[in-house]
């Protein structure tokens, strides 16, 4: 099936959702509302001329200066029987940060979606485990924002004052030189200790 | 393509263990046959042209010193941005004199884009591999250590300094226009896009190249 | 008297520091072995050809740090690998090395080693629950079922040759042996023999039977907490296993000390022969097979092997009814 | 209720079962690297099984939005470093088609040859340590003699053995030379008798046909739900090898067959590699004999150091280009250099499809660059395969996925 007319069925299949459509290097890329996104992923995956049975690749960009829809959902479909590709770039604007999960529709997007979220933080509704995935669990920020540096100021890692603790408690051994800290450091881990350490 | 399964092994296979005595046999075989490992510090591997080792700043056979000319491409294509260089510029002549040139080598990811673009040939990987050292400090190499660096790499190599051309700073098989600079070293013959290796299934017939030989390797 | 006993005591020591120089040099055979198996040279640095490997090996374990864990068991975390390695080499006491040369020449001498590789089991088990750590605990139990297991099948494809004996001393076994073809049992035993050699790789966690510690699973299973010392003494158990296992096997089925002609001097080279000739087998099929699944090896113990050692004694009690006799 | 949902129900219906947790890694001999599994074990059977990743994060996408295109491209040999070539194949692809520009026949021809090296050198890997997870160690060893020899080839090309960074946007690096194709010559005549050697030991083997065989299974619709490609895909019988739908270089030049597998089990999946192996010697061979004349790398491909425009406008935050770069910069006027628009290309590497979309705003460096990593979906994967099976079987199916920890953590 020809991209164009992918694109017109779905125009013709969800009026008003679609916003532009651009053919770069060959390639559809279709920006559309992200209100119906779940929707428009379940007719592209379910119509027998479509077919798009495979979620090549999910990922979100993030167009710093434009605040209305700061952000874009990315979705690259391909339909492995009918070999065809298309792009749906769904908006999602900065000050609510939310789609719809395609989950339901491929199994595999659960991950793709984690990460998403992970490094741009938008929030996918519906996805059954929305946690941190390459980054730990008490990170701060999504670095792959674009108002997220590179390289910012030195701080301490947030689980050292822990680890500090278990160290102050296993003393004898000394992996961390406990034995040799100062008064003062000892007196931190100490209190530390209480609020810290879980047994 | 449907993959094709090995014969299902028969009821005598079965019993009389065939496909493990087999690989029994394929091991004891083995066992007697050469070893292929090197026994390393005796036994050198070989190495070869172009590879990207130590870094080194080629020491010019007239001034002594290297040949950079503070254009500042190797800092400005280095993906890890571990060169560092200063230079002052002379306000008549707008010529330019390094004042200092380092390279963090723990830094480094060996790409080799700083010789690929050097138009002078100055900065160079060798193909010194062992420069351990107990200290990260002795890995922020200076302009003089990285000289240093070449006469050990000369030393090692055996390499005529006069006549030493790296793959790196003229690609094998590139059009010589492409690289312009009229300071580099010119390819040896083999090297050039004429002599390329062209496969037996096209019209022209293979051509055959003497094989470089650079220095006194 | 007192000369008996001290003489016994010598005896005790010759042996015990022979045998732990033979262990340590079947680490060296075993990686070197397995390091030509491999298309490459195994140990090579330490003395010409790296022959002074195991010397270093057991510097360099006795004197590593003691590691305890902190929510271990404390007394039985201590006593397993002794447990192990004294069961070993307990056996040793009753394995005769050539002619009346055995430390002690008792009447169930068989009965006796199959006890005692028991009795490692039972360290073990012990390493594995003691360590209170997931991998060694989940090590512990494999060994528990797959030891006991493999008693079994072990304990049944020998009772073929006690049948054809009549005895369970060694000496009389391999004595016994004359009678059968080349001096081997091997030939007319060769069921129980195939069952032994599998059950032997299973009773000393030998690869493709090593579930109680399989590296790629478990990490390092049942001594996954121990260190230096300890561990050492796990390592010395498990070969003084294999060789006591191997032992076992050449006496019962391969003849004992007994060979094609006598060599003056040194008995005990037929003996020494076999046994490493089986030790070589341990180390061939542990370079040539993968491992099996923890429920293969139960379904092979008790559905293959049993079975077929059932079938041995049976045969063997048919054969010695109406052939043999 | 499928196999595993039986097993499941089987054991948590005793009553006198206890649920313990394993944590699997991420220091675990059997885990290709740091990935770490949070394992519910009921005995021996796995009730659950969560992956948990990011050990080897370094930031990759993050970085090349401060790299001109040139310059990220070393940062790809980081991804899946057991097979570096084709992931920067992937990426000067993907990069030539955002820019416009089309390699060389030469260029391509040598691009599709070393990739094909470069899958038989991971795919040695592959069943070097799939097979030493399963136990047999000696296949481990066996294996690396003919990764050795690849690498040295490697490194007579261009230098280095595992980060060679040998393609370049337009073309290749450098050409050929005599002694590399002799060599090249020699090994793909002698590799198919040493793959017969690791048959020999596993192949027919009763304990390797029962580790694998019936494992893992994973039908074909779940697998494409899943998102599974390359090899592990194709084990589970479905027909999608990038090199075939969208070919790229010289593949659509040479002759090769994609295996498919039946059933989808770990011993499918191993099948199927195994044969990947005979269809890269025969892609190599072809290569070699079609080897056109001609320049390497394409005329309008960019310099290393590239022009940098200047940004439409400095993103509030960014850091943007350095002020040694912005002194640098020159303008290009009669090329329109760096196109603004998005790609998606995407490539077949050993792993599985890898994928890179750019978004360029037209200057030198990505405006967004997001790396489709196989191994990562894979690890995605791994939780729902594992579920009900025994934790040997983990084993076989992390062996059995391929998966390499850089490529999924970036």
């Amino acid at each position: 099936m020809e991209l164009l007319e992918i694109v017109e069925k779905l125009r013709e299949a969800f009026p008003g959702e679609i916003l532009e459509w651009i053919e770069h290097r060959g390639q559809m890329g279709v920006i559309v509302r992200r209100d119906r996104i779940l929707e428009m992923c379940r007719f592209l995956h379910d119509d027998s001329e479509i077919q798009m049975n495979h979620l090549m690749d999910l990922c979100g960009v993030d167009y710093g200066d434009r605040k209305d829809v700061r952000f874009e959902v990315v979705y690259n479909l391909y339909s492995i029987p009918l070999r065809h590709m298309i792009r749906l770039r769904a908006q999602v604007p900065e000050d609510d940060c939310r789609i719809d999960s395609v989950t339901s529709l491929w199994t595999g997007a659960d991950w793709h979606e984690r990460e998403t979220y992970d490094l741009m933080g938008i929030v996918f509704e519906g996805h059954p485990d929305l946690r941190r995935v390459l980054l730990p669990e008490t990170w701060e920020g999504h670095p792959l924002r674009k108002d997220y540096p590179v390289q910012g100021p030195e701080k301490e890692w947030s689980g050292y004052e822990e680890v500090k603790a278990v160290a102050r408690r296993l003393k004898k051994y000394d992996f961390y030189g406990a034995a040799e800290w100062t008064d003062e450091e000892e007196s931190r881990a100490r209190a530390g200790e209480a609020g810290y350490v879980k047994e | 393509m449907i993959i094709q399964y090995k014969k299902k092994r028969g009821w005598l296979g079965t019993v009389f263990l065939v496909e493990i005595l087999k690989g029994m046999g394929l091991t004891l075989r083995r066992m007697l046959s050469r070893s292929v490992t090197r026994q390393y510090p005796e036994e050198r591997p070989e190495i070869r042209i172009g590879f990207r080792g130590q870094h080194a700043l080629a020491r010019d056979p007239v001034t002594g010193g290297s040949r950079c000319v503070a254009c500042m491409r190797c800092a400005v294509v280095c993906p890890s941005r571990c060169i560092h260089i200063e230079y002052k510029k002379d306000e008549q002549t707008g010529v330019r004199e390094v004042q200092s040139y380092a390279i963090e080598a723990l830094r480094c990811i060996y790409c080799g884009y700083c010789e690929e673009v050097c138009p002078v040939n100055a900065v160079i990987l060798t193909e010194v591999y062992e420069y351990a050292a107990y200290k990260r400090d002795a890995f922020y190499f200076d302009e003089e250590q990285l000289l240093k660096n070449w006469d050990r790499f000369i030393e090692e190599s055996r390499y005529d300094p006069t006549k030493y051309v790296n793959p790196f700073w003229r690609p094998r098989g590139i059009d010589e226009r492409t690289l312009a600079g009229p300071r580099r070293r010119s390819v040896p013959d083999d090297w050039k896009m004429e002599n390329q290796w062209v496969g037996t299934g096209m019209t022209k017939s293979r051509k055959t190249g003497a094989r470089c030989d650079v220095g006194g390797h | 008297m007192v000369i008996e006993i001290l003489l016994t005591i010598l005896l005790i020591v010759v042996v015990f520091s022979v045998i732990m120089l033979h262990v340590a040099y079947a680490t060296y055979f075993e990686r070197k072995v397995i390091g030509h198996m491999q298309v490459r040279m195994g140990p090579m640095r330490v003395g010409p050809h790296g022959l002074l490997q195991p010397i270093a090996d057991g510097i360099k374990l006795f004197f590593k740090e003691d590691v305890f864990p902190e929510t271990a068991d404390k007394p039985t975390f201590y006593a397993a690998p002794i447990i192990c390695l004294v069961a070993a080499l307990t056996s040793i006491a009753v394995i005769p090395f050539w002619e009346g040369m055995a430390i002690s020449d008792i009447n169930i001498g068989l009965l006796f080693i199959l006890a005692m590789s028991s009795l490692a089991g039972w360290g073990v088990v012990l390493a594995g629950w003691a360590s209170n750590s997931k991998y060694a605990f989940l090590g512990g139990l494999r060994a528990s079922a797959q030891i006991i297991s493999y008693e079994i099948a072990m304990g049944l494809s020998i009772v073929g040759v006690m049948m054809m004996a009549g005895s369970l001393n060694m000496s009389e076994i391999v004595k016994a042996q004359a009678q059968s073809p080349f001096g081997i049992y091997a030939i007319p035993q060769v069921l129980g023999f195939f069952v032994f050699l599998v059950a032997m790789l299973a009773e000393t966690n030998r690869t493709p039977f090593d579930m109680p510690e399989c590296e790629s699973e478990l990490v390092a299973g049942y001594c996954t907490e121990y260190a230096g010392f300890r561990f050492a003494l796990f390592f010395l158990g498990e070969y003084v296993g294999m060789i006591v296992m191997a032992s076992v096997g050449t006496i019962c089925f391969l003849g004992g000390w007994t060979g094609p002609f006598e060599v003056p001097f040194f008995p005990i080279i037929w003996f020494m022969l076999k046994v490493y000739f089986l030790i070589f087998f341990f180390y061939w099929v542990r370079a040539t097979l993968p491992r099996y699944r923890y429920d293969q090896i139960m379904a092979l113990g008790w559905k293959v092997l049993i079975p077929l050692a059932l079938g041995n004694v049976i045969l063997t009690g048919i054969m010695k009814t109406f052939v043999w006799h | 209720m499928s196999r595993n949902e039986e097993r499941i129900a089987d054991v948590s219906g005793d009553a006198l079962s206890e649920v313990f947790e394993v944590q699997m890694g991420p220091q675990h001999p059997a885990t290709h690297g740091v990935l770490k599994l949070n394992l519910v074990l009921d005995g021996e059977t796995v009730l659950s099984c969560k992956p948990d990743v990011g050990y080897l994060h370094r930031g990759i996408e993050k970085l090349s939005e401060n790299l001109t295109y040139s310059q990220s491209m070393p940062l790809t040999d980081r991804l899946d470093y057991m097979s570096a070539i084709a992931n920067n194949t992937g990426y000067c692809l993907a990069v030539e088609t955002l820019l416009g520009i089309e390699a060389p026949l030469r260029a391509k021809y040598l691009r599709t040859m070393i990739c094909e090296m470069s899958r038989i050198a991971s795919h040695l890997l592959w069943i070097a340590t799939h097979a030493l997870d399963i136990g047999a160690m000696t296949v481990f060893l066996y294996a690396f003699r003919e990764r050795e020899l690849i690498l040295e080839m490697f490194e007579e090309l261009c230098g280095a053995r595992l980060t060679p960074s040998y393609p370049r946007i337009g073309g290749v690096r450098q050409d050929v030379t005599r002694e590399f194709m002799d060599r090249l010559e020699k090994f793909i005549a002698e590799f198919p008798s040493r793959l017969e050697e690791y048959e020999t030991l596993i192949d027919t083997n009763r304990i390797w046909l029962k580790r694998t065989k019936g494992i893992g299974i994973i039908p074909a619709e779940q697998a494409i739900g899943l998102g599974l490609t390359g090899a592990s895909l194709r084990g589970s019988g479905v027909d999608y090898d990038i090199r075939k739908h969208r070919p790229y270089d010289a593949y659509p030049y040479v002759d090769f067959e994609v295996p498919i597998g039946i059933s989808g089990d770990v011993y499918d999946r191993y099948r199927c590699r195994m044969e990947e192996f005979r269809q890269s010697v025969r892609i190599i061979r072809q290569c070699m004999e079609q080897l056109p004349p001609g320049p390497i790398i394409a005329d309008d491909a960019p310099d290393l150091v590239m022009e940098l425009k200047p940004p439409r406008k400095v993103m509030a935050g960014s850091t943007g280009p350095s002020p040694l770069k912005t002194a640098l910069i020159r303008l290009v006027e009669d090329r329109q250099a760096y196109m603004e628009g998005d790609v998606y290309v995407s490539t077949e590497v050993p792993k599985g499809e890898l994928g890179f979309y750019f978004v360029s705003d037209g200057r030198g460096m990505p405006y967004r660059m997001h790396i489709r990593s196989p191994s990562y979906i894979h690890i995605g994967a791994l939780g729902v395969i594992c579920e009900g099976e025994l934790v040997a079987d983990i084993i076989a199916n992390i062996g059995s996925l391929d998966v390499v920890l850089g490529e999924c953590d970036r």
